[in-house]
Order: C-alpha cells, then structure tokens, then sequence
C-alpha cells in the first residue's frame, strides 16, 4: 500500500458567483474527526458532484451544508450561503432546510398519498387553496419526470412506487417547496440502471433552475452529469476542479489512482 | 437578497412550533419524573420511620426470621424480622420470570416470525386478554383449582411457592409476551434474509440473528414481567398461604412481602410501627426492583457489546 | 387536509382533556362545596360492617335527602386512624379504639351498632362436632396437630388464622388463647377467603362471622355450646365483639341523626339482623375494652 | 446433530410452548367463560348490586368501570404521549434521562396496594378529592404511565430514521415531523400500549378500594350535569368499579349468590377486555390506513 500525503491538495475557485461555500469546515463524531477542513465553493446553477470511497466523508460533508448533522455531530467551520454563515445555533435552521433541499440514499416517501407526499410540506407551510395545491404537485410531479406514470393514480399510497419512483417522488417533493439548492445522497446507488438513467435526465434538466450538489460512487455518473467535482479521501477535500479537468488531468496522485481504478 | 439574509436570521412558525413541542414534552417527561420522585419520596419517608422513630436495627429488619410486628420479642424490641418475605418474593418473582421467559420468547417468536398471520391476529390479542383478568379472579382460580391439584400431586396443603410462581406464571406471561414480540418485530427485514441467505436454517437464523438482534428488548421485557410479579399482591396472597414462615419445600405455607403489606395496611393505623414496618417492606420491594433492574440493563449491555 | 387536523385535533382534545381534568378537578370541588346544601358524612373503615352501614345509608337518604353518606372500607386501622386525624366523620371498626395501637381512645366516643359471633369452622371432612375451650386453645397455639388428638381421626391439623390486627383475630384471641402466643400459620384478612380455604382444603380449621358459615363448612360448639345468636346474647358463646363506630368527639347534629337511625328498632330489628349481626338491643351483658363481661 | 434436526428439534420444541400457552389460556378463559355466562342475563347487566339478597346487578360497576377507563386514559394518555415523545425524540443521552427511564421502570412494579394508600393520603385526603372516580383515576395514572410511556417510546422508535430525515430536510419543524410524520405511523404500536394498559386499569382493584372506594351510591343516568352530585358523569362521586365489585362480592359478600355475581361479573369483564380489544385493533388499522392512504389493494 502506498502512502499519500494529505498536505498537498488542487482546490479551484470557480470564478462563477457561488451558490454557497464552505471555509474550513471540520466535522467531529464524538472524538472522532470525519472532516477535515474543507473550504469548497458551489457555482450557482451548475452540478457539482461529490466522489470518494467509501468513508471519505463526502456523506457527511453533505449533510452539513442543510444542517443535517446538526444531532449528531460536532460541526466546526463557516458555510456561507447568502453571504450569511448559516453554520451558527442563532439561524434559522428551517429556513435554511427549505432554501437547501435534500435528497437521501434511500428512498423515504412518507406513509401517505402521492399527492400528499408533495403537498404535506406546502400545507405546513400554510399553503391550502386546493387549485394552487393540485399545480404546485403537477408542475414538481412533471419537472421530476414522474407526472406521465402517476397522474392517475395520486391518491394511492406512495409506498406502493417502485424504488425509482419513489426516488423522483422525494426528488418532487423537494422541488414543490422551490429550494435555491438540491443536495443529493447517493440519490441512484438503490436503483436500477434505468432508473438511475430516468433520475439523471430528470437532474441534468434542472440544473439550469437549481444549484445540485450530488454524491455518488459512480464516476461515469460524475462525469456524465456534474460540471465540477470534487475528490474526498479519509476526510480530506484532496481535489476540486472543473469535471473534465479533473477525471482527465488529475493533479493529485491519490485522485489519480482513484479515478484509475488503482486504489489502494 | 436582505430578505433571504432576514429570514435567515429570524426564527420562524417552524421555530415556534419547535419550541412549543420541545417545552411541552420535555414538561410532560419531567411531570411524569416529578410523580415518581412524589411517590418513591412517600414510600422512603415511612419506610424508613421503621428505623429512624421506631429504632429497629437494619439488621434485625433484614436478617430477622420472626414477623410479630404487635409484640415485643426476647430482644425487648419488635419481632419484625422480613427475611422470609425477601426470601419468598424473590423466589417466587425469580422462579416465574424464568418459568415464564421461555413460553414468552417461543410464543413471541410463534407470533413475529412462524405464523405472523394466524398467531398474531389471534394468539396475541388473546394472551393480551391475560392482562385484564382481574387478579382477584386469578388468586380465586388458583386457590379453587391449583391448590387442590397441587395437594393432591404432591401432598402437603397444596399452599406455597411452587404454587405461587405457577399463578404468577400466567399473570405475567402477556406482559413479557407482547414486549418481547415488539422487540422482536423491530428486527429489520434485512437481518433476516442476509442470515437465511447465507445458508442458515430458520432456527439458526432465528436463534443467532433475530434473539441476538433483540436481546436488550427481550431482557426489558422480562424485568417488566419480573416488576409485575414483584407487585402482584391479591393473587399470590391467596395462594401462597401467607404465613409469615421461612419456606422449606415447594409446598409449605410462606408469605411474600406484597401479600404481607396487602394484609396488613388495612388493620393497623398510621404513623404506629406496624404500619411502618409495612411501609419499610414497600421500600425494600423498591430497591429490590431496582437492583433486578440495574443488573438486567448491566447484562444487557454486556451482551450488546459482545455482538 | 381533513386527514391531517384528525390527528391534531385528536391530540389536541386529549391534552386540553387531560389538562380540564387535572385543573377541574379544583373547580368541581369549589362547585360542590359553594352549593353545599346536602351534608356530607364520610364513613371509613371495617370490611365486615360496610355491608350494613352502607344499606342503612341508602336507605336512610331515600327519606333525607339533603344528606351525601359516603361509605368504604379500608380495614379497622384505617378507619380508626382516619377518625384520629379527623380525615373522615364517622370511622368504623370491629374492635375497641383502645386495642389498637397508636390511638388515643379517650378523644373518640364509641356507638355500638351490632354484635357479631363467631365461631371455629373446619372443613366437612373433620369428624369433630365439640371442642373443649382448652383443646381449642391448644390447636390455636400449636400445642395440637393431630385431629386423632381431640378425638378425630388421624389427620393433621391445618390452621388458618386472621390477619394480625383485625377484628376478627383480636376478638378470637381475647375469648380463646387470653394472652397465649398464636401459632405461626397461614393468615387471611378476609371471610371470603377463610370460607373458600377451609371448604377446600382438608383437615382445616379457623373461625368467621357468623354470618358467613355455610353450608360447605362445619361449624363447631365449644364445650357443647351451639354458636348461635341466642346464645351470644347471654355470653354462653363467649367469642363475639361489637361492632363500633367511633366519632372524633360528639357527633354534628346530621351525624347524630343517622347514627340514631341505625340505633332505631327498625334498623336493628330488620336490616341488621338480615346481615346476619345481632342486635346489640338484644344484649344482656355488656363487654369493656379489656374484655371484662358483665350483666346489663 | 445436523443442522437440519436442530432446527426441527427447535422448532417443535417452539411449537410445543405456544401448544401449552394456548391450553393454559383456553382453559382459563374458557373456564371464567363457561362458569360466567350462565349467569348474564339483561337484568344483570341493568339492575343495581344488592347488598345481602340474590339477584343483584352490574349495571352501576360495568359504568363505573367504564367512565373511570376514560377519565384514566384522558389524564394519562396526554402525559404519556408527551413523555414518549420527548424519551424517544429530544432527551439527549446522558444520565438524567437514564435515571428518568429507571425511575418509570421502578414505578411499574410498586404493588398496587402501595400505589392505592398513595393514592388515598395524597388524592383523597391530602387534596380533599374525596373518594372519587377523579382520585381513582388519579391513582391508575400511576399504573398506567410506565407501560403507556414506555410502548409508546418503542413505537415511536420503531419508526425508520428515514422518515425523520424526509421532513425535517423539507424544512419541517422537529415538532412537525414528529405530529405528523412519525406519530401516524407508530400509532398500531401505540394502540397495542393503551389496550394492555387498559386492560390493567379494567382489572385493577387493589389500588381502587382506597381511591375510588367500594360502594356504588345510586345515579341518574339523565343528568347530564357533571356537576351535581347524583349525575352519573360526576367524576366526584365515589364509584365501585367491576374487579373491585368482584374482590369485594368474593371477600366479603353476603349475599346468597355472591359466586353467581362473582362468575357473571368476571366474565363480562372478560367479554368488554375482548370487544375493547378488537375494536381497539380495527380502529387503529382504519386510523393508520386513513393516515397513511395505504389502502389495502
């Protein structure tokens, strides 16, 4: 096994206005560091995919940036959204949920109608004329490319979906509440390939309304859709650049062998 | 954009939903504290008093064999000796839980992973139906037919703890039935078909997944048997003969402390020592449950860490 | 929408439920007692005299209707020392507030409303009708074990006692083992449950009310006295005690009244002795605390 | 041994112990059930107890069973939900709420009898309740919060983590989440909790001689007014229930068919536990349905 050096890292600066950015943001499991200072930036509507092994940290890096981590972890740093550090007890971390939308690895539909599935978040949010509501569900349905397959059906339970169905349904739910931001988990590693085809096609049509920022474990899936990507390894941000850039001319050698297949 | 910043910075009807949720559960949690703590401090105040006004030594209290709480032994004090009580209640609370145990955990398994459909539509509701059954039915069932059996197996009066664990038996087989099968239940899925495809037969799988899966739950529901059995008083009274006397045998007329207290706080006046020693035989249930309890959670722990 | 405000709507009645119920429970109060025209008597205490007090109550409120009488039990002691604190207004016990420890007798005053008998019963398969009062003495403190001994057949002599400090026990022991220390056995606190064990287990002996021997168990005379009413009204049957029913002091005027109506002829004569109790009209000794009898 | 013989030996031997359960628990329903029936009829169910002659009813306890259930789940339930929400959701992990958890475990296995003379000093003398149905159900709130709590903790825990996540990364409050994500879908867990509890209040006498008491004065079932002192909803009023009318018919009764009462009484109490039970499961299977829009295809 070869030994790298962590000390030495390519992190560009896109020079597109930022969505949101991070600045050495650590994150620590009880006495356990996950993250280590990772200061990126996310050009606004543009696909930034996030790749590592598996423990790299780049699950965790997400789940960050809405809060997410907030019960379970210690999470040091700045994360700039707004020109606002949003990584402080003072804000609003609601808000902050409904600007920065998250998708998980698994699918999680609630226990409820598919048409309830988009609409629950909206009523909470005091949205209830029945006319708006039934446009908001259709117009999230269709941008997530699911209207056509459940259209008749959107009063039957959404646990009765297929997985990747269900995946664009919490892709719709997502899109319904009109976040800044969509983060995603691994939204396609539970599903089939043609589902994960349906699922880029539905995200490489939104990235000119949305800022996305994905993880994944396939890199034919970074380099098909994301524009940047950034490389994670043991909780290090070791590589940031432009997609093609980075997967053609790596300059990390641990990125390298990575991308290479030479891991290890 | 100042506005985003704004709505950042403000809470919203989120963060005051939030907030009402929090305060309004945590005061619930602390209001159900607070009865334990009212209640625990009652039962600790006159148990107590035994010691503090009467001035019975701990010893004798715990050590003694003789219970005569209205007449002044050799030693000029009180006869309050509650040795054959703890003795008793534990046996019987142990001997039932471990009695019961087994039946619990095969028909939990029977209900959750054998026959989910016949078992857990019919089986269950039917034991829960256990539960209900007032104790005083159970004490007079026991004493109208367990007794006599038990006299007639093996002679004797057919009064004693081997009855008494038998009744309590089916009084606490519902509660550690229908926690263990929650337990069980909560199993994921996955557990199962990963054990089941790499070869295990359906006892393995059961036996060295699912049980281990659910072992903490599995122990829980026992102490919440054992806590049943512990403070069920009308039933075993009847059947336990409730004679205040060291058991030699399975079937010897004993006394378990619930029995004692039941019998006894109606016939003596507060704030006397007979009423006191009574309320100090509450106490010593107490901290008896709670070192059943301290040592399942210790097991618990260690079998978690194991795995 | 609709399906989502069932559940809050659920929740919400049950919390504001919970809540009205835990506040309300204040403001019921200051409800009943601003209007507080009926009075209220409370009595607490002895199992074995409920049954009565309890019918004379009812029935006494069909003709007076502006009085509440509440009746329960909880055993002598509780009904003494609730009359003691001053908890209740009427404390009911089946022995003499001197007996039993820790009250202070001199500052209730006593009304006998019945005499209760009692007798040893044993299960129908002892072959003993008559006990002398010294074999009986004996069984009670161990000094017997063998039914052969007292001129049964061969069979071991299984003893149920009373609970320590109720009635029952005290009055047994003051009539029968006169200071003598009980055997160590089996204790039931109740004629329900004396009753089912003695009928069911063989070679039992103890001893119930009167009123509660049946027809599954034998009850037997102690040196040839039949237990009966007639004889307990002489003291030929010398195991019977009142049954009392104390007040903290004198009696309030509405309390005077009812406990006068359970003192009438019409309740002694009808209900009380329908109960099974013996009138203490019908008496022609009296008994003292110390158990001292002398002729009325 | 092969494999294949252990798992039939255990799975026989598991077979054998559900064989005895189920004798044991046909034989003791059944028995309470074939003593019982018999002895139900229309003017058992509706005519008043009677102190010492034959013939007496239930009418007066099965209500007071009835109403004091109510009141008991309408004084806990809230406190219980609250508490198991706050135990499964928000308590962090240290050691109060450790202390928190023994302490309900401790609660659930003081004797009733001890839970009852609580019950009397604080409830009905200490708070001057009086012997009521209120201080009652004051009392079996203590009874039923540790096993209400604790099996409402369990559901609420049961659900997936994923669930959680789903709402609160839409921006939902963790209240929001828990009302109307979570709870809907631990709520089958969380009716199994109330009917064993309920199930334990229904049988409960030992703690109610001294709270509730054990006379039942004569009501009128047509005031509806809570307030005055002969209405049956008055929850100020002392009420005998049906186990404490059974250990007291068994105890202490004179009256000539006191077995009949006691058979009867025991197995309509059986019979309300089943129906309670049932309708319980039903309801809770169409609530969840309704909730959830899983609709059986």
């Amino acid at each position: 096994m070869q030994t790298y050096q962590y000390d030495q890292t390519n992190i560009c600066q896109p020079t597109l206005a930022p969505a949101l950015a991070t600045r050495e943001l650590e994150v620590f499991y009880g006495d356990k560091q996950a993250l280590f200072k990772g200061s990126l930036q996310f050009p606004k509507h543009r696909i930034t995919a996030l790749i590592g092994a598996s423990g790299s940290g780049k699950s965790t890096f997400l789940r960050c940036l809405n809060r997410m981590n907030d019960r379970v972890a210690t999470v040091k740093g700045r994360i700039l959204y707004h020109d606002t550090d949003i990584n402080q007890r003072q804000i609003n971390v609601y808000q902050v949920r409904r600007q920065i939308s998250m998708v998980f690895q698994r699918p999680n539909p609630f226990a409820k109608s598919i048409r309830e599935n988009i609409a629950f978040a909206l009523k909470q949010q005091g949205l209830h004329d029945r006319a708006q509501l039934a446009a908001r569900v259709e117009t999230s349905l269709k941008a997530a490319a699911l209207w056509d397959e459940v259209k008749d059906e959107l009063d039957q339970s959404a646990l009765a979906l297929s997985g990747g169905q269900q995946q664009r349904l919490c892709i719709a739910r997502c899109l319904a509440l009109a976040p800044d931001i969509l983060l995603l988990d691994e939204p396609a590693s539970a599903l089939d390939p043609i589902s994960t085809a349906k699922i880029e096609a539905t995200l490489a049509a939104l990235r000119h309304d949305y800022t996305i920022i994905i993880v994944t474990h396939n890199m034919q899936q970074a380099s098909r859709i994301a524009d940047y990507t950034a490389f994670f390894h043991l909780g290090h941000i070791l590589e940031y650049s432009e997609t093609e850039a980075l997967f053609t001319r790596p300059q990390i050698k641990v990125t390298e062998d990575y991308i290479s297949g030479n891991f290890g | 954009m100042d506005r985003m910043k704004q709505n950042l910075h403000q809470a919203s009807k989120a963060s005051y939903q939030d907030y009402f949720g929090k305060s309004i559960s945590l005061f619930c949690a602390s209001l159900v504290g607070m009865l334990v703590v009212a209640i625990l401090y009652f039962v600790m105040t006159r148990g107590l008093a035994t010691f503090t006004q009467n001035h019975i030594s701990l010893r004798s209290f715990l050590l003694g064999q003789t219970w005569n709480p209205t007449q002044i032994g050799a030693n000029g004090q009180p006869e309050v000796g509650a040795l054959p009580m703890i003795v008793t209640s534990l046996a019987v609370t142990l001997l039932a839980a471990l009695l019961a145990t087994p039946f619990a955990v095969g028909v939990a398994l029977f209900v959750t992973e054998i026959a989910p459909r016949r078992g857990g539509q019919l089986l269950q509701p039917m034991i829960e139906l256990l539960v209900g059954i007032p104790s005083v039915v159970y004490g007079f069932i026991g004493l109208s037919a367990l007794v006599p059996l038990m006299r007639h197996l093996f002679g004797g009066t057919g009064f004693g703890i081997l009855t008494g664990t038998l009744v309590l038996f089916v009084m606490v087989l519902p509660t550690i039935t229908s926690l263990a099968s929650d337990s069980l239940r909560a199993v994921p899925l996955d557990y199962h078909s990963a054990a089941l495809a790499l070869g295990a037969t359906r006892w393995q799988m059961l036996y060295k997944v699912v049980l281990r899966a659910a072992l903490p739950g599995i122990l829980t529901a026992v102490i919440f048997g054992m806590a049943r059995a512990f403070g069920e008083a009308l039933a075993v009274q009847m059947v336990i003969g409730n004679a205040v006397l060291m058991p030699k045998g399975w079937l010897t007329p004993t006394s378990t402390l619930t029995s004692q207290l039941t019998t006894g706080i109606g016939n003596t006046t507060l704030g006397t020592l007979p009423n006191n020693v009574l309320w100090s035989l509450a106490l010593i249930l107490l901290v008896m449950s709670l070192f059943f309890n301290s040592l399942v959670r210790f097991i618990g722990r260690r079998g978690r860490m194991q795995k | 929408m609709k399906k989502g405000k069932i559940f809050s709507a659920l929740i919400a009645v049950t919390i504001t439920g919970g809540l009205l119920a835990s506040c309300g429970s204040s403001n019921a109060k200051n409800a009943s007692s601003a209007k507080a025209s009926p009075t209220k008597i409370t009595a607490v205490g002895s199992t074995a005299l409920q049954p009565l007090v309890e019918q004379a109550a009812k029935d006494y409120q069909n003709k007076h209707s502006n009085v509440t009488i509440n009746v329960q039990g909880g055993g002598s002691g509780t009904g003494l020392s609730q009359i003691q604190s001053g908890a209740v207004t009427i404390g009911n016990s089946d022995i003499f507030a001197a007996q039993q420890t820790g009250i202070t007798a001199s500052k209730l005053v006593d009304h006998r409303v019945a005499v209760v008998g009692m007798t040893p019963v044993v299960n129908r398969d002892v072959t003993v009708k008559n006990l002398t009062m010294a074999q009986l003495k004996a069984i009670f403190t161990g000094k017997v074990t063998n039914w052969k001994q007292v001129g049964g057949k061969d069979e071991k002599i299984n003893v149920v006692n009373r609970a320590q400090g109720s009635g029952t026990r005290a009055t047994f022991e003051a009539a029968v083992l006169k200071g003598a220390k009980a055997l160590k056995a089996q204790e039931q606190d109740s004629n329900g449950t004396v009753q089912k064990i003695v009928s069911s287990t063989p070679g039992t002996i103890s001893y119930l009310a009167f009123s509660y021997v049946n027809k599954n168990i034998k009850a037997l005379s102690i040196d040839n006295v039949k237990p009966t009413a007639t004889n307990v009204t002489t003291n030929k049957w010398q195991i019977w005690s009142y049954e009392h029913m104390y007040t903290k002091g004198q009696p309030n005027a509405a309390t005077q009244k009812f406990l006068n109506y359970i003192d009438s002829k019409q309740v002694q004569n009808g209900l009380v002795q329908k109960l099974g109790y013996i009138s203490v009209h019908d008496m022609q000794v009296t008994k003292n605390a110390a158990g001292t009898v002398k002729q009325q | 041994m092969s494999r294949k013989t252990t798992d039939r030996l255990a799975t026989g031997t598991i077979y054998a112990f559900v064989g005895v359960v189920v004798a044991i628990l046909c034989g003791l329903i059944g028995y309470i059930l074939i003593t019982g029936i018999p002895d139900i009829s229309w003017h058992f169910l509706t005519s008043a107890a009677t102190a010492f002659t034959a013939g007496g009813g239930i009418r007066d306890q099965l209500f007071n069973s009835l109403y004091l259930l109510l009141l008991t789940l309408v004084i806990s339930f809230p406190f219980a939900l609250g508490c198991g929400i706050y135990l499964s959701e928000y308590a962090p992990q240290n050691w109060v709420t450790g202390l928190l958890r023994m302490a309900i475990e401790v609660l659930s296995s003081l004797p009733s009898v001890v839970v009852g003379l609580f019950g009397y000093l604080i409830f009905v003398i200490r708070f001057n309740l009086g012997f009521s149905i209120l201080a009652g159900a004051l009392a079996l709130t203590f009874f039923n919060l540790p096993i209400l709590t604790r099996s409402i903790e369990e559901a609420l825990q049961d659900v997936p983590n994923l669930q959680r996540e789903a709402g609160v990364s839409l921006g939902l409050s963790n209240w929001r989440t828990i009302t109307k994500i979570v709870l809907p879908i631990a709520l089958p867990g969380i009716l199994t909790g109330i009917i064993i509890s309920a199930g334990r209040v229904f049988g409960e006498a030992a703690a109610l001689i001294y709270t509730s008491g054990q006379s039942a004065p004569t009501v009128d079932y047509g005031n509806w007014n809570f307030l005055s002192a002969d209405s049956f909803l008055n929850p100020m009023r002392p009420a005998e229930t049906l186990a404490v009318h059974i250990w007291k018919v068994n105890t202490e009764g004179i009256t000539p068919d006191a077995v009949a009462i006691s058979a009867g009484a025991s197995a309509v109490l059986i019979v309300i536990i089943l129906i309670f039970n049932v309708g319980a499961r039903f309801l809770g299977q169409r609530l969840y349905q309704h909730l959830t829009a899983s609709k059986s295809k």
